[in-house]
């Protein structure tokens, strides 16, 4: 197991040189997208099942296809670029602050280091376990996620549709988006996997209260099957009325979220406070809803701008 | 049993270190392409065996999405991902 | 407790943040609606916490600590709040009369994103757990880079990615040292590891590094380079909120760290360290606004000094002179810095109107409604520098004897340098205020609506100085210990 | 044995931290920025690792921490192109505060 | 060890060389047309082998159908993949290698 790890960590150190240095800008993209599927790797071995759904889902599908979005625009990629930024300034000023910031990055890193000799980890582990039986879900990351820890849960589904405001905000996109080359393959292929996608997105949302899955990976995976069938060029048309539902299906998730934790809190529990026998069947609506606005809102994100219907 | 799947996954990542030769020298961006595809699949067999060695199932449902995800890395990059100097790049969008 | 405080105080804006978004709601009948509400959710909790105690907690979801989460909110938190509602809503009117005139394009995306860094900047105010804190400050700092880019013009867009990637990667430097924390202790409520934490070399390094991440948000000096061009180029609401709000919930989170979690370590050098912080951002925030030409960089450089004159507290309360004093008056300062910078803001942005740029030597002299602007930003002005009668002065007064009782000789002399340098480059700003009053024909209309907000966040901000006595008794048990969570 | 994953996602904090600071491309700035954003995640798995018995709330931590990023990167990518769209460049030239 | 294990390791084993091939023909070959072909054995021999092999070794129907299903859905990438890269580097005028006599 040690000859396993080590050879990870080289791969990983290897591939994270690789992508910050290599002079053409689509290698370093194509080598940050190996260190994603290598760190995936990494969180199986570390035994941490959740994390490497989502890492799978929206680490390698979602950001690779993000970056080759962008890569796409950017003519001048495979150029030859230069590395390191030119040193910004010179004389004695810059050289002092400089070496100090070097000195105290050093002297940081250094303690950084010895610390982390000193870490006992206790962990919560058992104190969970005990509780476990209380929250109405049986995979552990899912109860903490969305019953011992649910605040955090709320304020994250909060970060991503204020993404969504702010990608919106920053420009409209021609929607459906010219189609520049005709690949019959791909169509057919979409026509197959579709179906596959939405089983998988699906699977994983049920299982995710007693198994690893949950609202995170399924969303990602909706998202994949739609930027798939985006790809393909079969793009529903936007009307003015499918603009109003689609923000509305963008903001389901907190809403009902935030609603449920309110109506309890009217109901006399307490904000966010699951009563027992209704815990399992809370969790579940609030995880399909949240699962359904998550693939739309990173959609959204993938498209980069505010549908402009318009121009269809 | 489970250190010859480790020596295997060992072999596995080994050729990882090869594909990333083909990134670096890979005159075209389809290359690279490829090479990103074929750490795909070899991730995917890296983690089908770490599951055996380490006998836990629900590691198969990881492996099932990361099959799933790895068609959309390419069909992306076809897509959209290759920069195209011929035909010019429309402005799909207005700022 | 009243469950229920904290919900409105956090989600009331974000609900009205999502209405705004589906549009169901306009985005300024929904600001003024979340106003009213939070204006009731906020006398609520004033009255909870000066009735019963200088601690309140709540715990969404129910569970004990260790495993669930909590809110805290002290006097100084009240007060923080209050702030941050009367900056809100006043920037919400101010963008009213703006927003048509200077960008109408982008008026559409203003108020969700104005609502949601509102409801960030709340739950940052109310929260006890590191890692809620870290999601809060992501969410914070996302909502400002969407409204730093509003105008999407070059400066902006160059301004907001400079904003985004230094933000991010102090966000970053922060989770590092809550994971080192909870690798160390397997907590993260702020209160149950001020009972457990003692010195070591990992805590040390997490104190480090959470306090890093925290300077570089709240801009201070050696990692303040992207703030005068954020908070220069970004449209006026947006940079008084930044500048008065956003930084102050910054420093905010700061000074809860090491006035409860790392307070065991506030020992000789790690304030001394602080303080030379503060000094140098002091320096360099003075000279910098000393050589500015646009009126609305001086403001920003002067965030830079004003938060550096913050930090002093941490060297004068170390010097064991009377402490109470010492974080009274960083609390007083905070709160009439942030209404007299907003109102800066405000009084740069009515010019910018009036003029179509705010260079300060083309500007002209104060006539018919731009004298009201101009008596607005004096008054401003003088809170921020500390004149007598303004909130500012009553700050720097209570720090300043703090220092005086503690025997901080070097840092008494700072702070005296500190208002003379403030002085210089206000007056720089004001000056223009005397030149002869413009030609009517040359001078744009600036709207009634924003001459009225302008002036009245500079005369609540000196108004503070008068209530300065009721305040310290409201203030006064600032300083307790952390309460002792359940569980 | 898993304390070996701690010094490596030092180590990988350490080269992410070098490149943020000294490439000028913005692409390779924020996918540095991800790096970075990982080897903490990295960090706080293999703390949850050690814990006896395996500790999730590390990994509900994490899990937010990625939807977290993976939107940030998405607000970045698209501001990266508005700005290459403005000035023709990757790059941020120096701050010219006139 | 029972019989499945050594049948499942055996297969597995020859699965791994596939990937070796794979990697060779990666690396040696001149053009990106040569290459997809090495590509395409690693994916469909290769994985395919290591996933019989875990499913003979896994033991349980469910699971031995759900390796199927990782098979079939990489072959599908594989092979849609391949074809389209081929299909849009000959549009972009991507020349296949020609030995120089």
């Amino acid at each position: 197991m040690v000859l396993f790890d080590l050879i990870l960590g080289l791969l990983l150190v290897v591939l994270v040189q690789k992508c910050l240095s290599v002079t053409d800008l689509f290698g370093a993209v194509i080598s940050f997208m190996a260190f994603g599927l290598l760190m995936a790797v990494a969180w199986v071995r570390l035994e941490a099942p959740d994390i490497a759904l989502a890492e799978a889902a929206i680490g390698s599908g979602l950001t690779g296809a993000l970056l080759f979005s962008t890569l796409g625009r950017l003519p001048h990629s495979e150029a030859r670029q230069p590395i390191a930024s030119r040193t910004v300034g010179s004389g004695p000023g810059y050289w002092l602050a400089a070496g100090f910031w070097w000195v105290s990055i050093m002297l940081l890193s250094v303690a950084f280091f010895l610390s982390l000799l000193e870490l006992q980890a206790p962990g919560l582990g058992g104190y969970l376990q005990e509780r476990l039986s209380e929250s109405g879900v049986l995979n552990p990351v899912t109860a903490v996620l969305l019953n011992f820890r649910s605040l955090d849960t709320v304020m994250e589904i909060a970060v991503l549709l204020l993404a969504v405001a702010v990608v919106w905000s920053l420009g409209t996109v021609g929607w459906p988006a010219k189609q520049k080359l005709s690949l019959p393959l791909l169509v057919g292929l979409v026509r197959l996997l579709t179906p596959v996608f939405l089983l998988v997105a699906f699977s994983l949302l049920w299982r995710g209260n007693h198994a690893p899955g949950g609202a995170f990976p399924s969303g990602a995976v909706l998202a994949a099957a739609s930027i798939l069938l985006l790809l393909a060029g079969k793009t529903i048309r936007i009307y003015p009325l499918t603009m109003f539902w689609l923000r509305w299906v963008l903001a389901a998730g907190l809403l009902v979220f935030v609603l449920a934790g309110m109506s309890l809190m009217f109901a006399g529990y307490g904000f966010l406070v699951y009563p027992e026998q209704w815990a399992g069947t809370m969790i579940l609506i609030i995880e399909v809803s949240a699962g359904v606005s998550i693939g739309a809102m990173l959609m959204a994100l993938y498209i980069g701008g505010e549908p402009d219907f318009h121009a269809g | 049993m489970t250190t010859l799947y480790l020596v295997l996954v060992g072999v596995l990542m080994g050729n990882i270190a090869i594909g990333l030769i083909r990134i670096l020298r890979g005159p075209t961006v389809a290359d690279r392409m490829l090479a990103a595809e074929f750490f795909g699949t070899v991730t995917v067999a890296i983690i089908l065996l770490l599951a055996i060695a380490m006998d836990k199932s629900v590691y198969y449902d990881v492996a099932l999405v990361f099959a799933l995800l790895s068609a959309l890395a390419v069909v992306a990059f076809v897509t959209r991902g290759w920069p195209d100097r011929k035909s010019g790049e429309q402005e799909d969008e207005r700022g | 407790m009243a469950d229920w405080i904290p919900v409105v105080i956090i989600f009331g804006p974000l609900l009205a943040a999502v209405l705004v978004f589906t549009q169901t709601v306009r985005g300024v009948t929904a600001t003024l609606v979340t106003g009213g509400i939070l204006l009731i959710g906020l006398v609520a909790l004033g009255g909870e916490v000066s009735g019963q105690g200088p601690w309140l907690t709540w715990q969404p979801g129910g569970w004990p600590v260790p495993l669930g989460l909590r809110w805290q909110a002290d006097f100084f938190s009240v007060a923080m709040l209050a702030m941050t509602f009367l900056v809100a809503v006043s920037g919400g009117l101010f963008a009213i009369g703006f927003l048509p005139a200077a960008m109408p394009s982008a008026a559409r995306h203003f108020w969700t994103l104005w609502l949601f860094t509102w409801a960030a900047m709340n739950s940052l105010l109310l929260a006890a757990d590191l890692f809620n804190i870290y999601v809060g400050l992501e969410l914070m700092a996302l909502a400002a880079v969407g409204l730093i880019s509003l105008t999407r013009e070059t400066e902006a867009l160059q301004a907001a990615m400079r904003y985004f990637l230094v933000t991010l990667f102090g966000s970053m430097l922060y989770l590092l040292g809550v994971a080192l924390l909870y690798g160390q202790y397997g907590m993260l409520d702020q209160a149950a590891l001020a009972a457990v934490i003692e010195h070591g070399l990992a805590n040390g390094v997490a104190a480090v590094l959470m306090t890093l991440g925290l300077l570089v948000k709240t801009a201070l000096f050696p990692v303040h380079f992207w703030l005068p061009s954020a908070h220069g180029k970004a449209p006026v609401p947006v940079s008084a909120l930044l500048s008065a709000v956003v930084v102050a919930v910054c420093f905010f989170v700061m000074y809860r760290l090491w006035s409860g979690l790392f307070f065991v370590f506030l020992a000789e050098r790690p304030a001394m360290v602080l303080g030379a912080i503060g000094l140098a951002s002091i320096l360099w925030g003075g000279m910098q606004a000393l050589r500015q030409q646009r009126l609305k960089m001086i403001v920003a450089y002067s965030t830079i000094a004003q938060f550096g004159y913050v930090m002093l507290v941490f060297p004068v309360f170390v010097a064991d002179g009377a402490a109470f004093l010492a974080w009274h008056g960083t609390a007083m300062m905070v709160l009439a810095h942030g209404l007299a910078k907003a109102s800066l803001f405000f009084a740069a942005g009515c010019l910018s109107i009036a003029h179509g740029h705010d260079r300060i030597r083309e500007l002209t002299g104060g006539g018919g409604r731009l004298g009201w602007v101009w008596l607005a930003f004096a008054l401003a002005a003088a809170s921020i520098v500390g004149l007598p009668p303004s909130g500012g002065f009553v700050g720097k007064w209570w720090l300043l004897q703090a220092a005086v009782l503690g025997e901080a000789w070097f840092w008494v002399v700072v702070m005296v340098l500190a208002a003379l340098l403030t002085g210089s480059y206000m007056y720089r700003g004001l000056e223009a205020a005397w030149r002869p009053a413009p030609p009517v024909e040359a001078v744009r209309p600036v709207p009634a609506i924003m001459v009225a907000v302008t002036l009245f966040c500079a005369v609540g901000s000196v108004a503070m100085g008068f209530l300065a006595v009721p305040l310290e008794g409201f203030l006064g048990r600032t300083f307790q210990p952390l309460p002792i969570a359940g569980g | 044995m898993t304390a070996y994953y701690l010094i490596l996602a030092g180590v990988i904090l350490a080269m992410a931290f070098h490149g943020l600071m000294t490439r000028a491309n913005l692409l390779r700035k924020l996918m540095a920025l991800n790096i970075f954003t990982s080897a903490v995640f990295l960090f706080l798995v293999a703390l949850a690792r050690m814990a006896e018995p395996l500790d999730p709330i590390p990994h509900a931590m994490v899990l937010t921490g990625i939807v977290v990023t993976v939107s940030t990167t998405a607000v970045g990518l698209v501001l990266l192109l508005k700005l290459y769209r403005r000035t023709g460049s990757l790059t941020l030239q120096s701050a010219d505060d006139d | 060890m029972s019989a499945a294990d050594i049948a499942g390791a055996a297969l597995v084993v020859v699965g791994v060389l596939f990937f070796l091939s794979g990697t060779l023909g990666l690396l040696r070959f001149p053009d990106i047309y040569t290459r997809i072909h090495a590509l395409t054995k690693a994916d469909n021999l290769g994985l395919g082998l290591i996933c019989l092999g875990s499913a003979v070794q896994s033991g349980s129907l469910l699971t031995a159908l759900k390796l199927l299903l990782v098979w079939i859905l990489v072959l599908l990438a594989a092979a849609a993949g391949a074809s389209l890269i081929a299909q849009t580097a000959h549009e972009r005028g991507i020349r296949p290698w020609e030995r120089q006599e």
